[in-house]
C-alpha cells in the first residue's frame, strides 16, 4: 500500500481510555499522521480492560489502551497480546508529577512510612497503583503488609480522604489538582518515587495479528511515534485536545501535570515495576523483558 | 331503629350512568325482622350496602338509631350474597368466624363458646379446621352465616343466604334466624327471593319494583308469632299472603313506571 | 375514605398536584442539604446548581443524540425481553413438566450480574449495539419472566374449569383466561423490567464505551465534573418517571376491568 | 390430554424429583461440554476445567473470608428490603395521597444505575457496610414494593366489604385481610428480590472494598483469571439456587392456603 | 348417553382425607332431563365435576356416549354452582356468551343470532356492554346461563344454576330449559335445591345421601310432559311428589349408614 496514498487507507480501531494519557492517539489523528501511515483511524472508548481486552482478543479492535500492571496480569495469565508502542509514562519529578498519594490537609501523616496499618484507597486492586504503592511504602522504611488497600474509583477518592474513610488515596490527574485545590496534601508522587520516568501504560494487539499483519503494526507504531513526539514537544495542544474529548472543566485543564509521552519504554523502569510486582504477588512469573516489551 | 328517606343510587359507569335505586323510603322499628323481595336486579344488594355504609348513596339518607349512617356501623352484622368471595381463604372456617369477635376484644373463653355455638346452629361443627375452599357451596354460605350470628349484632343484614342450601338445611336455618331474632332482640333486614320464605320468616315483608327501584309494597305479615314449618305454611291466612307477593313480584318485573304513584303505600292485605 | 371518593376538584389534577409535590419536596431537601454543609458542596452540588446544568444540556443536540442512543438501546432491549419472557412464560407456565423442568436452571441463572457477562458480550458481540442489547434483555428478561409465571399460577379454578368444559384448547385458553389473569403481575414485571433496562443500558454504555447518556456520565465522573454527573443523573431518573408514566397510561388502558384500575376498593 | 393430568396429585417420588432437579442443568452441560470442546478461546471456560478451579477456587480460606461476609450482608439488606418493601407497600398502596405523592419520586431514584448511585451512598454513608447493604437494599426493595402495592389496590371487593361491615379496620384489617390477601403478590416480588440482591452484593463490593464474594469476582475478571471469574459466577448461582429453594419452602407454608385455592400442585 | 359406575371420590387434604363421593351409579338416557337433588355438600359439584372430565375420581368410571371421560368433552356445556367465579372480569357479558362459540369457529353472522336470543330468553339483551362485576347477583348467573345455552352442548350439566334469581324469573327459566331440552333434544342434568323445581322439571329425580355419598333414590317423575307454571304444580300427583322427595331429603340429612342397603335400587312412588 502506498505510504501517505489517499486511495485506500487501511481501517484500524484502537480502544483506549478517554484520559489524558491517551491526548497523543487524538493528537495524530488531528494532525493526520495515521493517514500518513495510510491508516483510517477510529477511537473507540471504554472505562478499563473489561470491553477492551475481549474486543482485541476476538478482532473487534486491532489495538488497544492499557495499563502496565494489567498487561503483565495478562501475560501472565497467558492472554495472547503483544505490546506494540509506549504510550504515557510518570514525569519522574518527585515534586510533580501526573499521579500522587494523597492525604487531607489535617492528615497527621507525614511520611509513607507512616500508613503503617492505616487504609490506603486505589483505583484497583492488585494492579500498578497498589504495587507503585507498596513498594514505595517499603522502600520509605514503612511495611506495607500492614496497610490495607481498597478500591475506589478515582472520582470519589478525594471525597473519601476528606471524610475519613480512608485515610491516604492514590490517585491520578486531573484529581491530583482537584484534591490540592480542596486543601489536601501530597504525601507523595508515588510514580515519580518508585522509578524515573515509569511507563504507566502501552498500546497493545493480539498475538495474532502482531504475528499476522506486521505491516499493519510497523505502520501504527510509526503514527504512534509521530504522535507521541508531538504530543511531548506540544503540551498546549495536548491541554487542548484534552479538552475535547473529556468532561474535565477548563479551569482544572489549565492546572493539571502532563504525563511524559515517551517514544521508547523506560526498560529499567518496567523491570523494576515486574520485580515489584512479582515480589508483591500481582503476577506468578515475573514477564521476561526482552519477549514483554516490543 | 332504621330509617331510610328518599334513598337514590346512580352507578358511574364509563359510558353512562345506571340509576340502580331511584327512590326508597322505609323504617325499621327496633327488633323487626322485615324481608325484601324484589326481581333480579332491582338493587336489592345496592340498598343493603348503602344502609351498612359500605356504599354512599347518590342521594336520600339513612339513618339508624338516630344517627346517620356514614360509615359502617359497630353493631352491625352483613351476610353478602357472595359468600364465597366473602370468607378468608387463608383462614380456617373457624378463624373466619371467630375473627369478628377477636376484633371486638371478646375474651377468649366466651368467644370460643360463641363460635362453636354458631357452627353447631348451622351444622357445621364437623369442620372447624377446613378451610373455606375446601367446603361445598352450601357449606361456605353456612360459615358466613355463622360469623354473622356469631357476632350478635344489632341489626343484622342478610343478602340471599340461603340461596346455597338444600331444603332441610334451608328450612332448619330458618327457624334458627326467627328463633335468635326472638332471643336477641335484633333488628334484621333479610333479602330473599324464596317468596314462602319470605313470608314465614318475615313480620313484613317490602317487594321493590325493579330498577330504577322504588318500594311497590310494604305488606304487614299478620302471622302468629310461633311459627313452624309444618302448620304455618299450611295456614290458609299463609296460602293468601304468599299468593299476594307473587302477584306483587309478577307485577314489579312489568316495571316501575305505572306504579309509582302508587308505590309507596303501606298495604296490608285485606 | 368517603371525603375522596366525593371529591369535586379534577381527581387527576388533585394526583399531579401531589406527584409535583413529592418532587419539589425532595429537591428542597436536596438543596438544603449541601448549604446547611450537611455534605460538601464539591462533592454534592445543591440541587439548583445542578438543575442549571440540566437546562444548558436540554439546549445542546449532543445530549438529545445520547438520550435517543440510550432510549434506543433501552426500547430495543425491554421489548425483545418481554417478547421472549411472555413466550417462555407462556410456554413454561402452562405446562406442569416444563415448569419442573426448568427450575433449577431458571434460578440458577437469574442471580448472575449481567455485569459479569460484558467480557463475554464484548467477545461475541463486538462493541457494537448488541452488546449493550445483550446485557439489557439479560437482566430484565428474568424480571418480566417471574412475574408471568406468578401471574400464570394466580389463575382462577372455576374460571379455568369453565374454559375447559366449553372446549377450549390449551391455546384459546392461554388467549382468554390465563393471559387477562397474568396481565396485571405482567405490568408489574414490565413496570420492574423497564426501570432495569434503562438501568442496564447506561451502565452497559458506561463500561463498554458505546455512545449514549452512560458514556457521558462516565466521562463527566473522570473527568471531574460533578454537576454535569449530577444533571445526567438527574435526566436518568426523569427518564425513569416519564416511563413509569407511559407504563400507567397503557395500564389503564389494558386493565380496566381490574379491580385495581376500575377502584371499586377505594383506598 | 396433559391439561387434565395437571390436577392428578401423585405422589412424588424422590427419584423423580431428582430427575427434575438435575434433569435440565446436566443436559444443558453436555452441550456446553459439546460446543466448548475445540474451543481454545480464553474467555469461554471449559466444564471440567472450572469444576476443578471452583474447588481450588472456593474451599477453604476463600469461603470464609469472602463468601460468608457476603452472605451475611446480603441476608441483612433482604431482609430490611422486603420489610420495607411489605411496610412501604402496604403504607402507600392503601393512601391514595401517598401513592400520589411518592410514586414519581420512587420512580426517579428507581431508575438510577446502583454504579451512579453507589458514590453517592458513599458520601452519605461512608466507605462500610452499611453502604453496602444499603446498595442491596436500594435494588431489592422495588420488586417486594411494586408488587405489594399493585396487590394492595386489586384486594377483593367483597373481602373489603366484609372487613369493613365487621368493623375490622387499622392494624387488625392489615394483619387479617390486607397482608394476607397480598401475599401471594408479595412472594412473586420477594422472589425477583433474591436474586436482585445477590446481583447487588457483586456491584456492592466493586467499590470501596478489599474482600467479599463479588470482590473477588470482578478481581478475577480484572486480573484475567477467566475460569476463576466463572467459578464465581457459578458460585452465584449456587447461593441463588440455594436462596430459591429456601424460599420455596417458606413459600410453601406461607401460602398453603393460595395454593389450595388455586389447585396449584406442589412440584419438584 | 351418560353411565356413571361405582362412582368415588376422596379429596387428598393435608391431615386427612375427605371421601366425598363414596359409591354412585346411575345413568342417563340420550335426551333425559334428571334432576339431581341432595343434602348440602354431599357430592353434587363434585360429581358434576367428574363427570365434565375437570377432577378424576379416585375410582369408578364415567362413560359418555359409550367413552370414557378422560378430559372436558366438547359437546358439554357447564353451568357452574359459582357463577360469580366462573365469567371472565375482562370481557363485557356479550364476550362472555359468545367465546365458546367463537372457539367453535361459529361463523360471525349466526354467533351474534345465537348470543342475542340466549341474552333475550335470560333477560339480559340490555346489558351486553356490561361487564360482570357491573350486574347483580342473579344477572351474573344468568349470563353464565346464556352462555351454556347459546353453546348448544349435547349435554348440559347445571349446578344450581337459578339460586340468585327471584321467584318469577326462576319460573320463566324454568321453562326455557324445558323448551330448549325439548327443541334441541338435549340430556340435561340439574341440580338444585328447590324440591318443587327438580320435580317441575325432571323427568327423573336422584336423591344423593349425604357425604358419603350413595344415590339414596332414583325417582321417576310421572307427570305429563307438557307443564306449566300454574296447572303443573296444582296437580294432585305433584304434591305426591314433592312431599315424596321431600320426605327422601330428610331422610339423606339422617346419614347414609342405614340406607345404604336399600339405597341404590330405582323406585317409583306408587
Ligand atoms: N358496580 C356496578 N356498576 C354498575 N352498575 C351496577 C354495579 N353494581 C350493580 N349495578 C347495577 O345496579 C342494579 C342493581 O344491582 P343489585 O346488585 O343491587 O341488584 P339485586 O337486587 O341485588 O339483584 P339480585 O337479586 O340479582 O342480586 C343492576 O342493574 C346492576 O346492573
Ligand atoms: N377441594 C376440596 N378439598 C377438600 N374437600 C372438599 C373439596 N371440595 C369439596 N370438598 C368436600 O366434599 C364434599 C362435597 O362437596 P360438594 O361441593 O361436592 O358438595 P355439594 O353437594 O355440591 O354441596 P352444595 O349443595 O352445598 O353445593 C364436602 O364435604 C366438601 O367439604
Ligand atoms: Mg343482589
Ligand atoms: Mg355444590
Amino acid at each position: 500500500a502506498p505510504a501517505g496514498g489517499g486511495d485506500a487507507l487501511t481501517p484500524v480501531t484502537v480502544g483506549v481510555i478517554p484520559i489524558a494519557d491517551t491526548a497523543p492517539l487524538y493528537l495524530g489523528f488531528d494532525q493526520g499522521f495515521f493517514e500518513d501511515e495510510g491508516l483510517e483511524l477510529t477511537i473507540e472508548t471504554a472505562t478499563g480492560g473489561a470491553a477492551i481486552v475481549p474486543a482485541i482478543v476476538n478482532g473487534d479492535y486491532q489495538f488497544g489502551f492499557s495499563n502496565l500492571g494489567s498487561l503483565m496480569v495478562a501475560k501472565d495469565k497467558g492472554l495472547p497480546l503483544e505490546l506494540v508502542s509506549a504510550a504515557v509514562a510518570s514525569t519522574g519529578d518527585v515534586t510533580s508529577d501526573m499521579g500522587a498519594i494523597v492525604v487531607s490537609g489535617d492528615s497527621p501523616i507525614e511520611t509513607l512510612a507512616d500508613l503503617n496499618g492505616k487504609t490506603v484507597s486505589t483505583n484497583s486492586l492488585n494492579n500498578l497503583l497498589d504495587t507503585v504503592a507498596r513498594s514505595t511504602i517499603d522502600s520509605a522504611g514503612g511495611d506495607s503488609s500492614t496497610v490495607s488497600f481498597v478500591e475506589i474509583p478515582f472520582p470519589d477518592s478525594s471525597a473519601a480522604v476528606e471524610n475519613g474513610q480512608v485515610d491516604a488515596a492514590f490517585v491520578v490527574e486531573p484529581f491530583v489538582t482537584s484534591a490540592l485545590e480542596n486543601g489536601n496534601r501530597v504525601l507523595s508522587y508515588g510514580f515519580a518515587e518508585f522509578a524515573d520516568k515509569l511507563d504507566i501504560a502501552a498500546y497493545f494487539s493480539s498475538a495474532a495479528t502482531v504475528a499476522g499483519d506486521a505491516e499493519l503494526v510497523t505502520k501504527f507504531q510509526a503514527a504512534m511515534k509521530k504522535s507521541l513526539e508531538y504530543a511531548q514537544a506540544n503540551p498546549d495542544a495536548v491541554r487542548a485536545i484534552i479538552a475535547t474529548y473529556t468532561e474535565t472543566p477548563a479551569e482544572v485543564l489549565a492546572k493539571i501535570v502532563l504525563p511524559t509521552y515517551p517514544t521508547e519504554f523506560n526498560v529499567d523502569a518496567v523491570t523494576a515495576l515486574s520485580e515489584a510486582a512479582l515480589k508483591y504477588g500481582v503476577v506468578e512469573n515475573a514477564p521476561d523483558m526482552s519477549t514483554f516489551l516490543p | 331503629m332504621l330509617s331510610v328517606r328518599g334513598l337514590q343510587k346512580i352507578y358511574k359507569v364509563p359510558g353512562g350512568d345506571v340509576e340502580a335505586v331511584r327512590d326508597l323510603t322505609f323504617d325499621l322499628a327496633e327488633g323487626e325482622l322485615v324481608c325484601l323481595v324484589g326481581p333480579s336486579g332491582s338493587g336489592k344488594t345496592t340498598l343493603l350496602k348503602c344502609i351498612s355504609g359500605l356504599m354512599e348513596q347518590t342521594s336520600g339518607t339513612i339513618e339508624l338509631a338516630g344517627a346517620k349512617v356514614t360509615g359502617p356501623p359497630k353493631s352491625m352484622a352483613v351476610v353478602f350474597q357472595e359468600y364465597g368471595r366473602s370468607l378468608f381463604p387463608w383462614m380456617t372456617v373457624r378463624a373466619n368466624v371467630e375473627l369478628p369477635l377477636k376484633n371486638q376484644k371478646v375474651p377468649k373463653a366466651e368467644r370460643a363458646a360463641f363460635v362453636d355455638a354458631a357452627l353447631k346452629s348451622v351444622g357445621l361443627d364437623h369442620v372447624p379446621k377446613s378451610y373455606p375452599w375446601q367446603l361445598s357451596g352450601g357449606m361456605q354460605q353456612r360459615v358466613a352465616i355463622a360469623r354473622a350470628v356469631a357476632y350478635r349484632p344489632q341489626v343484622l343484614l342478610m343478602d340471599e343466604p340461603f340461596a346455597a342450601v338444600d331444603a332441610q338445611t334451608r328450612a332448619d336455618l330458618e327457624d334458627l334466624i326467627r328463633t335468635i331474632w326472638k332471643q336477641l332482640g335484633v333488628t334484621i333486614l333479610f333479602v330473599t327471593h324464596d317468596i314462602d320464605e319470605s313470608v314465614y320468616l318475615g313480620e313484613r315483608v317490602i317487594v321493590l319494583s325493579s330498577s330504577p327501584t322504588v318500594v311497590q309494597e310494604d305488606l304487614t305479615i299478620d302471622l302468629p308469632a310461633e311459627r313452624d314449618q309444618l302448620n304455618t305454611r299450611a295456614l290458609p291466612r299463609f296460602m293468601e299472603l304468599r299468593s299476594h307477593v307473587y302477584a306483587e313480584i309478577q307485577r314489579a318485573k312489568l316495571g316501575p313506571v305505572t306504579e309509582q304513584i302508587t308505590a309507596q303505600r303501606r298495604t296490608a292485605v285485606k | 375514605m368517603r371525603k375522596q371518593r366525593s371529591a369535586v376538584a379534577g381527581p387527576k389534577a388533585k394526583a399531579l398536584g401531589l406527584g409535583i409535590g413529592g418532587i419539589v419536596l425532595f429537591f428542597l431537601i436536596w438543596e438544603a442539604a449541601p448549604r446547611l454543609g450537611l455534605v460538601s458542596d464539591r462533592y454534592l452540588p445543591p440541587a439548583s446548581e445542578v438543575l442549571v446544568r440540566l437546562g444548558q444540556y436540554l439546549t445542546e443536540a449532543a445530549f438529545w443524540n445520547d438520550v435517543a442512543d440510550t432510549m434506543t438501546s433501552w426500547a430495543l432491549g425491554l421489548a425483545i425481553a418481554t417478547v421472549a419472557a411472555i413466550v417462555v412464560g407462556l410456554v413454561i407456565g402452562s405446562s406442569r413438566f416444563l415448569r419442573r423442568a426448568t427450575h433449577t436452571t431458571i434460578e440458577f441463572l437469574r442471580p448472575i450480574p449481567s455485569v459479569a457477562l460484558i467480557p463475554l458480550a464484548v467477545l461475541i458481540f463486538g462493541t457494537s449495539i448488541e452488546s449493550t442489547l445483550l446485557l439489557v434483555v439479560y437482566a430484565s428478561f428474568w424480571q418480566v419472566l417471574l412475574q408471568l409465571l406468578y401471574g400464570i399460577a394466580d389463575v382462577d379454578a372455576v374460571a379455568n374449569d369453565t374454559a375447559k368444559s366449553y372446549g377450549l384448547g390449551r391455546l384459546a385458553r392461554v388467549r382468554y383466561v390465563i393471559w387477562p389473569t397474568a396481565l396485571p403481575y405482567l405490568m408489574t414485571g414490565l413496570r420492574l423490567a423497564a426501570a432495569v433496562a434503562l438501568i442496564l443500558a447506561i451502565t452497559a454504555e458506561l463500561i463498554i464505551g458505546t455512545p449514549g447518556l452512560g458514556k457521558q456520565i462516565a466521562l463527566t465522573q473522570s473527568g471531574g465534573a460533578i454537576s454535569s454527573m449530577y444533571a445526567l443523573v438527574l435526566a436518568t431518573g426523569m427518564i425513569g418517571v416519564l416511563i413509569n408514566l407511559g407504563a400507567r397510561i397503557l395500564e389503564k388502558r389494558v386493565l380496566s376491568w381490574h379491580p385495581s384500575v376500575r377502584g371499586d376498593v377505594v383506598l | 390430554m396433559a391439561s387434565f393430568r395437571e390436577r392428578r396429585r401423585r405422589p412424588v417420588s424422590p427419584l423423580t424429583r431428582i430427575a427434575y432437579f438435575f434433569g435440565l442443568p446436566i443436559l444443558l452441560i453436555v452441550l456446553w461440554y459439546a460446543l466448548s470442546f475445540g474451543s481454545t478461546n480464553f474467555f469461554v471456560p471449559k466444564p471440567i476445567e472450572l469444576a476443578q478451579t471452583l474447588w481450588t477456587t472456593w474451599i477453604g480460606d476463600r469461603f470464609f473470608d469472602d463468601v460468608l461476609p457476603s452472605l451475611g450482608r446480603l441476608a441483612v439488606g433482604l431482609f430490611f428490603a422486603i420489610g420495607l418493601g411489605i411496610v412501604l407497600g402496604l403504607l402507600i398502596g392503601s393512601t391514595r395521597w401517598l401513592r400520589n405523592l411518592l410514586e414519581p419520586l420512587l420512580e426517579f431514584f428507581r431508575a438510577i444505575p446502583p454504579p451512579v448511585l453507589v458514590p453517592l451512598l458513599m458520601l452519605l454513608i461512608g466507605v462500610n457496610d452499611s453502604m453496602k447493604v444499603a446498595v442491596i437494599i436500594s435494588g431489592a426493595i422495588w420488586p417486594v414494593l411494586l408488587n405489594t402495592v399493585e396487590g394492595v389496590r386489586a384486594v377483593d371487593s367483597v373481602l373489603n366489604d366484609s372487613c369493613r361491615s365487621y368493623g375490622i379496620t387499622g392494624f387488625a384489617r392489615i394483619r387479617y385481610f390486607v397482608l394476607p390477601a397480598v401475599t401471594p403478590q408479595i412472594m412473586a416480588g420477594v422472589r425477583q428480590s433474591l436474586s436482585i440482591g445477590l446481583i447487588l452484593m457483586v456491584i456492592s463490593e466493586m467499590f470501596a472494598s478489599s474482600s467479599g464474594l463479588g470482590f473477588t469476582i470482578v478481581q478475577f475478571q480484572r486480573n484475567f483469571a477467566i475460569p476463576e471469574m466463572w467459578s464465581g459466577i457459578v458460585v452465584l448461582g449456587l447461593i441463588g439456587l440455594g436462596l430459591a429453594l429456601i424460599f420455596q419452602f417458606v413459600e410453601r407454608r406461607v401460602l398453603h392456603w393460595y395454593h389450595g385455592l388455586k389447585e396449584i400442585t406442589h412440584d419438584s
